[in-house]
């Protein structure tokens, strides 16, 4: 084992891409999605923006508890999840990816019904290849790591996305999820969506390191950094990774780098800790605006249908909104379900007594 | 449980700014005490807890990390053995999950471990607590899985004056303090707050109402559910007393015993699930050391043995006025 | 508390040996169980609790794991998602703390925030207990920090066939298990094993020794401490039961205070920090439930409140024979 | 922020330094270590090794609990120690680098103590700067890295040095520290004993990457991996680190590539996962008898002078050994001590009880 050669420098495993779509929606070289895949994209960047935005309104009237808006990140979540194919892959979410759970299956209804507590209609349903959100950061991280390695026992043909933060990077759920994933050799894509921020923590006080792709070589996979905001090139690097997933090439890691327009969620003020000049610089590169240049310049909509677009989504959110505002609240006792497949006879005791005190 | 001699005119305070009156006043005493944890420096905190301090004491005693919290507790250990004097923020007791393997078997066990060479004056600050519909998590009250991992002490004050004078006793206390801040008291308490030089040691409960007929014990924001619930059982003819623990280790037992043998009967509230809570320490002390004093044995209000639920459903989680006043009602009535 | 139909003939065993032969039995009977951890493959565990098993079922069904607690739970998790039943091993139940944050507020909710849709039939096996001198935190016997994290189940036996059945039984459980092993009794410990096919559910204490006088109640290794002294209480002319709790999580309330209303006296016993281990919850239970029935209050027996000692002063730590029949005598003689 | 460039591969921070002292004793280059540096650092090697041979005799004979042996990784861990100053720098240790803490400034007899359960006496003298050893694996690194940073704080030129293995290298705790470390820019040094296996688990069920050195990339640090049988590699690549820690230029890791010649300690039987032949090849390069070479082709000893050496180091611990088997066993109410700076006063009350009962 001493005698081993000491490696002349490890190999660097981060690959660099170059811009697939620029700021101006000029693709560089083929677009690596198809029309239809654009068009999907396009509408689920636009839905992204309408949800934020419909969200948000709630919030405000006391209708949605606390939203973290996407804005800023469309592109990246967009592009990645499409990558995947829902009936076939695992999607695994961080808090911040609401269309890629919602392109991978998660109903719009009850996509609402969790953000307005009516919780009966908030589950994933069945055959849904969906987690949950998770709210203690990187956590989700070891499942994935974890359900990638299933699929590998079980000689599934599927790959499993997890998405995680710059701030989740420092974690030790993180490191320790990545390192099993690589010895493991599990199909597993690792995104990761640096947005430059962990509520008021800028990425250069995160980590010293220059990159978070970078960490790739250190689990032996390869990694790579795209610009977050392209969705070409999102796209490109995710189904590059899915693919190596599908034929056993193991876990790779993507590093989206992008930027947080929105404050972290409705109950921050981003103004207490950053300069809104930075915040105009990403602004005026939105990723949406780049895929929308795209679609028009290639014709794939007319200004009057994206038009039209933009009005059916909406309207869309508004009416699943409004049907989700008449179901039932849940009952008190819904604390007490699922939490055992039998409640325990103390628990069921507590069951009872919680729904006479409820019904007094 | 008389109170020591103030040595300056009481302000009024919520607890949030009792609790940054501390940390001002500790930081300006002693040049060892670092603020730092995450979000805590520019932003000042999620809460605002920390604000202000970066920009009076500057960014090399306050300063945010990483998003990590073992290693906010970790550096903490070796920060301490450096000679400074920590207080990491945990920005919500559920996420010392996250830190737990450096809590109770490292800081707490540190002094010990090197047998007295390296004490641990480090002082954890985190807040938890229900009634504020936060996301999962966010509310977990885990104080009492702290109680297993001896080497560290658990404050939970339900006051201003508190908050204010036992965060600095716990700064300048050379032994590992958990301080929880009731996130749900941070600005809808008030009161005034003392300055004290010379503190009480830690491990006094405080009667903080009087009453005959039965004790209600608790600590942290459940006081207040249990003054409430007092006042109620007043207009009902039951005279409640209110035993506000303020520590649970160091553990008063004879205040305990005291404020429980005037009256005969106890109910203890708190919020973690009832099942491995610290109200069963409570209870079993209390018949290990005052049975014959006992008039019906000591019950116990808590959260129910479930998850946390989501903030819709947290009243039917957490324990309430109403379940405080039939607890004591059984208590007294049988 | 009636023990269910036999469908194999006894053999005698050790605690090892029991579990080693569930492992073999659940792996051989449901294909989706798989065994793994730290060191549990090639070497068999530091024990050799699994020796065979990888031999047997090959390297995809049992598999050592990198150096890391955290992600053996957490990826338990994904597996099970994955359709997996997944058995980790902790080596030792003192490195749960470093998957704490994996354990009670992941693996024990997942089945309640997924609400229902996944369900987590994992086990996760791990020794615990003082009395061989091991290295620091290797004793710590940590059981009572996973009750405030309700969706785990906690089962701690004491005998082989408790062992054999028991562990079985959590593996096919639908729900999370945390299964502490009494690493003192793994080779000193032998007995008859009867397979049951159609077990008792979880939730039912044992009465392991009938008496008249004092109930002394533990689990784990703790009982059988408590059989040796109430065979020393027997010769001073006290007749003592002796409970084997078995779970603690699901709880038998119903059986703890059928066993404590027969004697009127109980000694509750555990190797844990005296403060906030689960003694507390079966002290305050009993006086709640059966406070009248009570001649004497619930005592404690427990480990001292200090961090686990080195080896050498292990006795001075642990709750001994000696302090068990002292205990007892008080209970009765007051 | 979207508008940085993305970079073209992340640089590599990992160097790789030449072989300095080969197995047959020849240096190539200049000796980074002075005559005096060597003798001392062959003394240690030799007193580890004879170290080890006491406590495995004293385990046997039941007078130690339980030993972890240093057979193998000799050159590892003194080569790097001897990078440092004890009365400047600090030792952080995991738990097998007996030569690292002696040469610190444990005393023999406090070390001896420790082992043997004379627990009054196995304290670290005031003055000494060192860590008590670490049971949990990689939760020493976090408290280097707070050490580390308040050495910075206080503008103390002084470097900490912590150990880890490989085991330890897959931990939560090893990620979130080094992390911290980098981007707090503390004069860390962490040395990563990579002795292969972690109790039985091979390096590639570990990780599968190829150097652990190559993770300082993604924490923005420079990492090195050296031959760790190799003194003079080992002593060179952790003086340039304290150098540069004290030169205010921040965190290095270092990997030392070593193998574990003994069992992991003393109740493990390496015979049930490991083949001989591996052993074997291990020991035809002991990084002793490297040194041991040099020593005498340069004629810093003679081989008299050696052997006698060798009997006097013997002859010491012995001496020692006796003398600590003389110290008085620990009372029982010695585990009340230093749990806090006052017990509170239930468990002053257990003190009482425990005091009580020891003497029945
Ligand atoms: C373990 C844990 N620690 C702290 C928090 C509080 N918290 C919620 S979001 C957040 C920042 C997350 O940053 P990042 O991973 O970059 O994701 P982003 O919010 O930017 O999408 C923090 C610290 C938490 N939820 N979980
Ligand atoms: C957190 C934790 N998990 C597990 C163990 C049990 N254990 C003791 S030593 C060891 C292997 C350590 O390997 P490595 O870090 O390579 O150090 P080495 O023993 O090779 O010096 C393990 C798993 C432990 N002590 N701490
Ligand atoms: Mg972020
Ligand atoms: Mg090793």
């Amino acid at each position: 084992m001493t005698q081993q050669p000491i490696e002349a420098g490890a190999v660097d495993s981060t690959v660099t891409r170059d811009a697939r779509l620029g700021a101006d929606g000029v693709a560089s070289g083929d677009a690596p999605m198809s029309r239809e895949q654009v068009l999907e994209a396009y509408r689920l960047m636009l839905q992204s923006q309408a949800i934020d935005d419909l969200a948000i309104k709630l919030q405000r009237l006391k209708r949605v508890g606390l939203y973290a808006p996407v804005q800023g990140q469309e592109a990246a979540v967009v592009g990645s999840a499409l990558a995947l194919d829902p009936r076939r892959d695992w999607l695994v979410p961080a808090s911040r990816e609401q269309p890629a759970m919602i392109r991978h299956g998660l109903p719009l209804v009850n996509f609402f019904a969790g953000y307005m507590g009516r919780l009966d209609s908030a589950g994933i349903p069945e055959g849904v290849k969906l987690l949950p959100r998770q709210q203690a950061i990187a956590a989700q991280l070891p499942h994935a790591a974890g359900l990638a390695w299933a699929m590998k026992l079980r000689k599934e043909r599927a790959a499993v996305m997890v998405y995680c933060g710059d701030g989740a990077s420092s974690e030790g759920d993180f490191h320790e999820s990545l390192n099993l994933a690589g010895v493991m050799h599990v199909p597993l894509v690792v995104v990761v969506i640096n947005n430059q921020y962990a509520i008021s923590t800028p990425f250069h006080k995160q980590t010293a390191a220059q990159s978070l792709a970078s960490r790739a070589i250190g689990y032996g996979m390869p990694g790579i950094a795209v610009d977050g905001n392209d969705l070409f090139a999102v796209y490109a690097a995710s189904d590059d990774a899915v693919r190596r997933a599908l034929d056993g090439g193991g876990p790779t890691l993507i590093e989206c780098r992008t930027y947080r327009v929105g404050f972290h969620n409705t109950s921050d003020n981003p103004n207490d800790y950053r300069e809104q000049e930075e915040v105009s610089a990403a602004l005026a590169d939105d990723p949406t605006t780049r895929v929308e240049r795209y679609v028009l310049a290639q014709g794939l909509l007319s200004p009057g249908a994206m038009a039209q677009l933009k009005v059916e989504i909406r309207a869309e959110l508004d009416a699943v909104q409004r049907s989700v505002a008449d179901l039932p609240r849940p009952e008190a006792d819904f604390i007490f379900q699922n939490v055992y497949d039998v409640l325990p006879a103390r628990t069921e005791q507590q069951r009872a007594e919680t729904v006479k005190e409820d019904r007094r | 449980m008389q109170e020591p001699q103030t040595v300056a005119a009481a302000e009024d305070m919520s607890i949030l700014e009792a609790i940054r009156a501390a940390l001002f006043a500790e930081m300006a005493r002693d040049e060892r005490v670092l603020v730092f944890g995450m979000d805590v420096g520019t932003l000042g905190g999620v809460f605002r807890v920390t604000q202000g301090l970066q920009q009076h004491f500057g960014g090399d005693r306050v300063f945010d990390t990483p998003l990590a919290e073992g290693a906010i507790v970790g550096a903490s250990v070796g920060l301490a053995i450096g000679g400074m004097i920590p207080v990491p923020e945990i920005q919500f007791l559920g996420f010392t999950y996250q830190a737990f393997h450096q809590i109770g078997p490292q800081l707490a066990r540190f002094r010990s471990r090197s047998r007295g060479r390296y004490p641990m004056p480090v002082t954890i600050r985190a807040p938890d607590g229900g009634g504020v519909r936060t996301p999962e998590f966010h509310a977990d009250a885990v104080e009492s899985q702290f109680t297993q991992t001896p080497g560290i002490k658990i404050v939970c004050p339900a006051f201003p004056d508190d908050a204010r004078n036992m965060l600095s006793m716990a700064i300048r206390d050379p032994d590992p303090v958990l301080f929880v801040e009731p996130q749900r008291l941070y600005r809808t308490v008030r009161g005034p707050v003392t300055v004290r030089d010379d503190p009480l040691p830690f491990g006094r409960a405080r009667i903080v109402r009087q009453g005959s007929d039965v004790t209600l014990i608790a600590w942290s924001a459940a006081v207040h559910l249990c003054l409430t619930a007092a006042s109620e059982l007043q207009s009902a003819g039951i005279s409640a007393s209110v035993l506000d623990l303020r520590t649970l280790v160091p553990l008063d037992v004879a205040g305990l015993v005291q404020a429980v043998t005037s009256t005969g009967r106890a109910v203890v509230v708190h919020e973690a699930p009832l099942t491995g809570g610290f109200g069963a320490e409570i209870s079993a002390t209390l018949h290990e050391e005052a049975f014959l004093s006992l008039d019906s044995p000591v019950i116990r209000v808590g959260g129910r043995d479930v998850p946390y639920p989501p903030g819709a459903l947290e009243d039917a989680f957490l324990p309430t006025v109403p379940r405080i006043v039939s607890a004591a009602r059984k208590a007294v009535e049988g």
